[in-house]
């Protein structure tokens, strides 16, 4: 199916599925009950996580198969978010043109600081690319504000010019659409207790996001995704093979700049705003963090990743000491005060905490990332020996 | 404690069907509600605050977050009912806003534009919440004030200083109590001219964003009409910790004063670093050398510890302001009663403007009889009012900042404790910090029309 | 001229600092091949035992002065450190006066018995793992480490104030021959200076001159034919994990004067630590040195107002400029050598 | 006709003559071995054929190129290929990705942006690898992790991997270094078919004496960086020049 093996093909039937019902999925709670708070199927939650799951397909294109570690591709999903917003400020609203751009510039950006941070390699090559990225905030940050808004950041306002656009009817505000179709658009699904928002940026966003993550899998099962996995294995042997692997790594490093840019781009269309802290070097940690964290080289771990990472950040922040009294409200005064302690520090102001924690955890007991956890999950049900040297066995299939 | 569980729009509660479970799907589209975002239902409004918890402002955040609490206490009718008390528009009673109970989420900004906008957004489209408050920097402030002002909810800006939040970047949705860059700058003028002389040589440090700019710019333009010149301006990186670099050559630059437009850690590093240079202990051009720091808050005094004695600087409410200064700031002893009691220790300025905004804003929903933005918008567009700590306050229509007294304040000698670090030197009045809304610090935006939302 | 020798001798101060904090993320690179992102952490930790020994200096009993009355009308209550009815006021005061330089007692052990934990309980596990392992879970540490001090100490930053005796600043332009007041500097910085000329010569006398170094300068060069010669290279490591713990931490101690210390201040140095090992060359002590005193004048000079003038926003990001230069002109750093961390 | 032309090729290192005025010839399909002790630049003149190192002087000319200034991957779409020392394969690939990656290179060149084709669409390139498993018997361990393998099915999957460029110049850098008697036997006779089958030209750099005379029509004798004899085997075994310099040690190394 689309050129794709049977297993390739349920892999993506399978992300397909959960994009289209993750309204659904993200909120098992009925409203108003205790657990409520643990629901994510709202819009921007959503929309945040098939975005930042782009970014991260596009980074494990880089790291997963090259083994090169960049620690500055939140640069060029910032790069690709101002060019989105400018689309917006001087064409239109509608995301096309916003999306093209960002997805172009981040593409001529990534080749520049690619071709120049691809002379080193390992480390020296993570800190050109850091170096370039910090550059990019601090100047964003300072001296260019009258192109980035600086600290303020750029937001589309009235007074823009946007030549393709009418002029706006008084009282309302530029909105990012699609052919008119608001990205805000809502629609709410009312089953019994519980409330499903379907979104139409989160659908568009989730469609590219498919459509990258289609791509992807093409990228992976082709030669150049051989090549570039032979790049991260044997570089020497390589070489004297015929290959040139410097257009290789650059081809992925482009690519994953591009899916970047991409992810900036749309990132602006659902939320029409863009701020220079967006490129600081812990945005470009953070993609790093999602593609290992979900497993480097497959194919799903980046976007379990990126759903984890953004999802902790989203939820758990939000639950406070009121939320806890909420939970333990049903026990005994002095357990519930211990219990609203206890878990205190892990939550609200303290969800950085638990994400070191997870972090920590994952790396230990799960080297392969979420995806060998739910590999070992399966195996266990499976009640299967895995002989772990055979490709098709946990530590060594490339891309799972 | 006891807590009701915190609920989603609140539709829920009142749909008959819902119990059932079995009721056929029912549609419903955004625009179905009462014709504006989030609109109340049931008997509860929910609140959203979005303060920093992490990151360099999570104290200050938590300070405000305790605020919130607090004010949310008093609407709903618990604690002694704070500033309620001395407020002069008397239209909140305890029982709510519009006899709707109040309930609240909170959310982290990190102090960075994009987190604090996705953790608003989850307020508004999670939790149905109807105004956004807190913040801790212009830069969260401007990006969550655009986003209530597309949602179509009221933004009610914690603390945010720089003139942009109600100057290029200002939304009809969005309204700031706290004073601005420009109001520093002419709250300090006078009293630097008469404290260190009009024949000074300033040096100014600048923060190298947006605040620091406008902050800059206006004490640059307001001292220099009392006769000072200004011999070097530099700007300094966000993320520059060590400051000597830029401090070793003031003194070189033939400069008398410093002033450090830096807030945050900035400014607690480079005022600590200014100290360790010996600066103040220095004489040129036959006069002692001082620092001036145009903003500073409780928690930088307390970062900057001895360091901060005798330092000028501006705020926009201290706790002390009643005490010393007479019943025109009433209201401020009623407010550090309460959070005393609660908490222990005096509010500082960030957790007044957030318990304000907050009471300004349930008084406004009551006035007005609607939590429909465009109405709230309505009523506190040239609302005046008075008992809230600032003496008689204007929430001017022109660009929703407020108008009222700039406390001018000094790092306190011999601190008694760690939150008695300041001293009020004098209090500039309204009409000396009040400018033109078409005044060219404030330039190039306009308020645009209020946004119901859906 | 004086401006200029200004900014050399405050580019040495802030070398002085950059060098220290690298050298010990390059020792452990260098024996260990480990990359370690809680270095950052553990120069802050440094920091907060000067801040916790102060604190323990002044620990108080509260007693309630009925005589004044705190800001809600109520008594006030006055702490009153136990250290001023142990010693006395005037000696107890002048022990709290000196806390910083003392707190090196306490951190000293305080740090390599963290940096012993550190590496028996989980770094010691990675070294077979590949960089990106380490990284995440060193990097996982960082924050947990940085969050239990959020939890303990708050996010605003604690004033850590140096000896009295080393306030304000020692006048070189007067010295020199220049007009008074054109080459100052703090006390307090030369104290650091120094402070970190020694630790550093140090380090390196004890790789230099003893048998123990000898056997870990081996270890870092190669490290199996090091195991293969029966010697147990892993307790050395372990010993050498917790000198590197130590020689962050003690930079940490005597800079919590310079900056006030707050929870994320090893953040902020993290990445700045390493582009310096970076650009002195992967595993290369002398490097990491050469390059915190380079980029440490670099930036000094970068942040004059006549080269600012000249070129706008160049202060913000000479480091990385320089950093690109170096390492596309010299592919291993200033002093690296080849095939570390290079796959 | 000579297929490799090396003329008056010098390299130093610093104060250390490398190579002295070499020149050496290879004669199309033959097996011409190089030997010599320790040291004796047979490594360095290996690294100076295949772009690695650029001699100080002199020229080297593969079927009439020059090969001097050209990277490594471009030397090797010229036709020469290396087998390394120990066997340099992708570790992380499965045995069949191993052999499909030299095919591509065949096909495709130095670089080809084929991104979108699943590998296994590829049928001419999948054909042309599964007969090279076939033909060096590594068939059934098509699906097998490459680091997985014996030493002797690694260097026999890197040979193959040779092959399957089908190079004019095969380069074998101490094949045998470290292997069993087995080990070495089976890579022997390897090469023996190989040079049977094969129309191809095959230069070996040995210690293994074993292996040099049960393989190499000519053989170059290295000392001290300078070609001392070449001859054939048979010659080279009783010439006394060799035997003074060289065999003493030899004699310890097989």
């Amino acid at each position: 199916m689309f050129g794709l093996s049977k297993r390739d093909a349920g892999l993506l039937f399978v992300v397909a599925l959960l994009c289209l019902f993750a309204p659904f999925i993200l909120n098992p709670f009925p409203e108003g009950s205790a657990m409520a708070q643990f629901n994510g199927g709202y819009p921007d939650l959503m929309q945040r996580l098939v975005i930042f799951g782009i970014f991260a397909i596009g980074f494990n294109i880089l790291f997963g198969l090259t083994g090169y570690l960049s620690f500055g591709h939140a640069a060029f999903l910032g790069v690709g978010s101002y060019a989105a917003i400018w689309m917006m400020k001087l064409l239109t609203m509608n995301v096309i043109p916003a999306i093209m751009v960002s997805v172009l510039v981040a593409g001529l950006f990534s080749l520049l600081v690619g071709w120049i941070s691809l002379r080193r390699s390992g480390i020296y090559f993570s800190i050109l690319t850091l170096a370039f990225a910090q550059m990019s905030y601090a100047l964003a940050y300072s001296v260019l504000t009258p192109i980035t808004g600086g600290e303020t950041g750029l937001q589309p306002k009235h007074t823009d010019p946007r030549i393709l656009d009418g002029a706006l009817p008084a009282g309302q505000s530029p909105r990012a659409n699609l052919f008119g179709l608001d990205m805000k658009a809502s629609t709410q699904l009312q089953l019994g207790d519980w409330v499903f928002t379907f979104n139409a940026g989160y659908y568009i966003a989730a469609a590219i996001m498919l459509v990258a993550f289609y791509l992807s899998i093409r990228i992976f099962r082709s030669p150049l995704g051989m090549m570039l996995r032979a790049v991260k294995s044997n570089q020497q042997r390589m070489n004297y093979t015929g290959l040139n692997s410097k257009p290789y790594t650059l081809a992925a490093f482009v690519i994953s700049g591009m899916y970047a840019g991409l992810a900036g781009g749309l990132l602006v269309a659902m939320d029409t705003q863009v701020g220079a802290e967006r490129m600081f070097w812990t945005a470009s940690g953070e993609v790093v963090l999602m593609t290992i964290l979900g497993g480097a080289g497959t194919l799903i771990g980046p976007i379990l990743g990126a759903g984890f990472i953004k999802y902790m950040e989203n939820i758990v922040s939000k639950i406070n000491d009121n939320v806890l009294h909420g939970w333990f409200s049903f026990m005994p005064d002095g357990i519930e005060n211990f219990m609203v302690t206890i878990i205190h520090p892990f939550v609200g102001k303290g969800w950085h905490l638990t994400l070191g924690l997870l972090f920590m955890l994952v790396v230990i007991f799960l080297p392969g990332g979420l995806v060998e956890g739910g590999q070992r999950i399966g195996n266990l049900f499976k009640r299967k020996k895995a002989d772990p040297k055979s490709p098709d066995g946990t530590t060594t299939t490339p891309a799972e | 404690m006891s807590f009701s569980n915190l609920t989603r729009r609140g539709l829920i509660k009142t749909s008959a069907a819902a119990g059932a479970g079995l009721a056929l799907p029912t549609y419903l589209s955004a625009a179905s509600h009462a014709g504006y975002t989030n609109a109340p239902q049931g008997d509860t409004v929910t609140l959203g605050f979005n303060v920093p918890q992490s990151g360099p402002y999570a104290d200050e955040g938590a300070d405000e977050l305790r605020a919130f609490e607090l004010a949310v206490e008093h609407l709903n009718g618990g604690g002694d009912g704070g500033m309620m008390q001395t407020f002069s528009s008397k239209a909140l009673n305890g029982t709510g806003i519009l006899g709707k109970k109040v309930e609240y989420v909170t959310g982290d900004t990190q102090t960075k534009s994009d987190a604090a906008r996705a953790s608003a957004k989850s307020m508004i489209e999670k939790d149905g919440a109807v105004m956004i408050s807190g913040g801790s920097s212009s830069g969260v402030a401007v990006a969550v004030q655009a986003l209530c002002q597309e949602a179509g909810v009221i933004f009610m800006a914690g603390l945010t200083h720089a003139n942009d939040t109600t100057g290029k970047d200002k939304r009809a949705n969005g309204f700031r109590h706290f004073f601005n860059s420009y109001m520093s700058g002419a709250a300090l003028a006078p009293i630097l001219a008469n404290e260190y002389g009009k024949d000074r040589k300033a040096y100014h440090l600048t923060a190298d964003y947006n605040w620091g700019y406008t902050t800059e710019e206006a004490v640059r333009s307001s001292t220099e009409a009392f006769g000072w010149e200004t011999v070097n301006a530099v700007k300094t990186p966000l993320t520059q910790t060590d400051f000597s670099a830029y401090i070793a050559p003031v003194l070189q630059s033939g400069a008398d004063v410093l002033v450090l437009n830096h807030y945050g850690g900035n400014m607690v590093n480079s005022l600590t670093n200014a100290v360790q240079f010996g600066l103040r202990d220095k004489m040129v051009n036959g006069k002692k050398f001082e620092i001036v720091v145009p903003l500073y808050s409780e928690l930088m005094a307390r970062g900057a510890g001895a360091n901060i004695k005798g330092i000028l600087g501006s705020q926009n409410w201290d706790w002390k302001l009643e005490d010393q200064l007479g019943s025109r700031y009433s209201g401020t002893n009623a407010f550090v009663q309460s959070f005393g009691t609660k908490y222990g220790f005096p509010p500082s300025q960030a957790a007044h403007t957030c318990y304000v905004q907050t009471m300004l804003y349930a008084d406004a929903v009551t006035r007005a009889g609607s939590f429909n933005p465009c109405a709230v918008v309505e009523a506190l567009e040239g609302f005046e009012f008075d008992g809230m700590g600032n003496g008689p306050t204007l929430y001017r229509a022109d660009d929703h900042q407020c108008f009222k007294d700039v406390v001018v304040v000094k790092g306190k000698e011999n601190p008694e404790n760690e939150y008695d670090l300041v001293e009020i030197v004098e209090v500039t009045p309204a009409d000396q910090v009040t400018y033109a809304p078409d005044h060219e610090q404030f330039a190039g935006g306009s308020l645009g029309s209020c946004n119901a939302g859906a | 001229m004086d401006a200029i020798l200004l900014q050399i001798l405050n580019g040495l101060d802030k070398g002085s600092a950059y060098a220290l904090i690298a050298l010990g993320l390059t020792l452990i690179f260098g024996t260990l091949g480990v990359v370690n992102f809680a270095h950052g952490a553990l120069f802050m930790i440094g920091a907060f035992c000067a801040v916790t020994f102060s604190k323990l200096l002044t620990l108080s009993h509260t007693i309630i002065d009925d005589t004044r009355k705190d800001f809600l009308g109520n008594p006030m209550k006055v702490d009153v450190p136990y250290i001023h009815e142990f010693v006395g006021q005037t000696t107890g005061d002048a022990i709290i006066d000196w806390a910083v330089p003392l707190s090196i007692l306490f951190a000293v052990p305080v740090m390599i018995a963290i940096g012993f934990i550190m590496e028996r309980g989980l770094i010691k596990h990675f070294y077979k793992r590949p960089h990106a392992d380490q990284i995440l879970v060193t990097f996982g540490l960082a924050i947990v480490l940085q969050e239990v001090i959020k939890f303990f100490y708050g996010a605003n930053p604690i004033p850590t104030p140096a000896p009295a005796v080393f306030a304000g600043s020692f006048d070189f332009g007067a010295m020199l021959g220049f007009d008074p007041n054109t080459i100052i500097y703090p006390y307090w910085r030369l104290v650091y200076f120094g402070f970190a000329a020694v630790i550093i010569g140090a380090v390196f006398a004890f790789l230099q001159f003893t048998t123990f170094g000898m056997v870990v300068r081996a270890g870092m060069a190669d490290r199996e034919t090091v195991g293969l010669l029966g010697i147990n290279i892993d307790k050395r490591f372990t010993i050498m994990f917790g000198i590197a713990a130590a020689v962050a931490g003690l930079a940490g101690v005597m800079y919590a004067p310079i900056n006030s210390p707050n929870y994320h201040m090893g953040m902020d140095f993290l990445v700045l630590s390493f582009v310096v090992v970076v650009v002195g060359g992967m595993g290369s002590l002398p490097g990491a040195v050469l390059a915190g005193f380079l980029l440490g004048i670099l930036e000094s000079f970068a942040s004059m107002s006549a080269i600012l003038e000249l070129i706008p926003g160049i202060n913000q990001i000479i480091i990385y400029l320089v950093a690109i230069i170096i390492l596309l002109t010299r592919p291993r750093g200033l002093m690296g050598r080849k095939g570390v961390m290079e796959e | 006709m000579n297929i490799l032309e090396i003329k008056n090729v010098n390299k130093r290192f610093g104060g250390l003559q490398a190579l002295g005025n070499v020149n050496l010839n290879v004669a199309e399909k033959t097996v011409h071995a190089i030997i010599g002790p320790n040291g004796a630049g047979k490594s360095t003149l290996l690294n100076v054929l295949v772009g690695k190192l650029i001699p100080d002087t002199g020229s080297v000319m593969f079927d009439g190129q020059s090969v001097l200034g050209r990277k490594p991957y471009e030397i090797n779409q010229m036709g020469i290929s290396r087998v390394f020392q120990t066997p340099e394969i992708f570790d992380d690939l499965s045995v069949q990705e191993n052999m499909l990656i030299p095919c591509f290179a065949k096909r495709d060149g130095a670089f080809a942006m084929n991104g979108y084709s699943s590998v296994g669409s590829q049928r001419d390139v999948m054909d042309k690898a599964e007969e090279m498993l076939v033909e060096m018997k590594l068939a059934d361990k098509r699906h097998m992790h490459a680091a997985a393998m014996s030493r002797g099915d690694k260097r026999r999957l890197e040979i193959a991997m040779c092959l399957a460029q089908d190079p004019r110049l095969l380069l074998l850098d101490e094949p045998t270094a470290g292997m069993a008697r087995a080990d070495t036997n089976n890579t022997i006779d390897l090469l023996k078919q190989i040079k049977e089958e094969r129309d191809i030209t095959i230069a070996i750099i040995e210690h293994d004496m074993h292996v040099v005379f049960s393989l190499a029509e000519r053989i170059t004798v290295l000392a001290q960086g300078t070609p001392l004899v070449e001859d054939t085997p048979d010659n080279i075994k009783g010439h006394p020049k060799v035997r003074e310099a060289y065999l003493g040690e030899t004699q310890v190394a097989a």
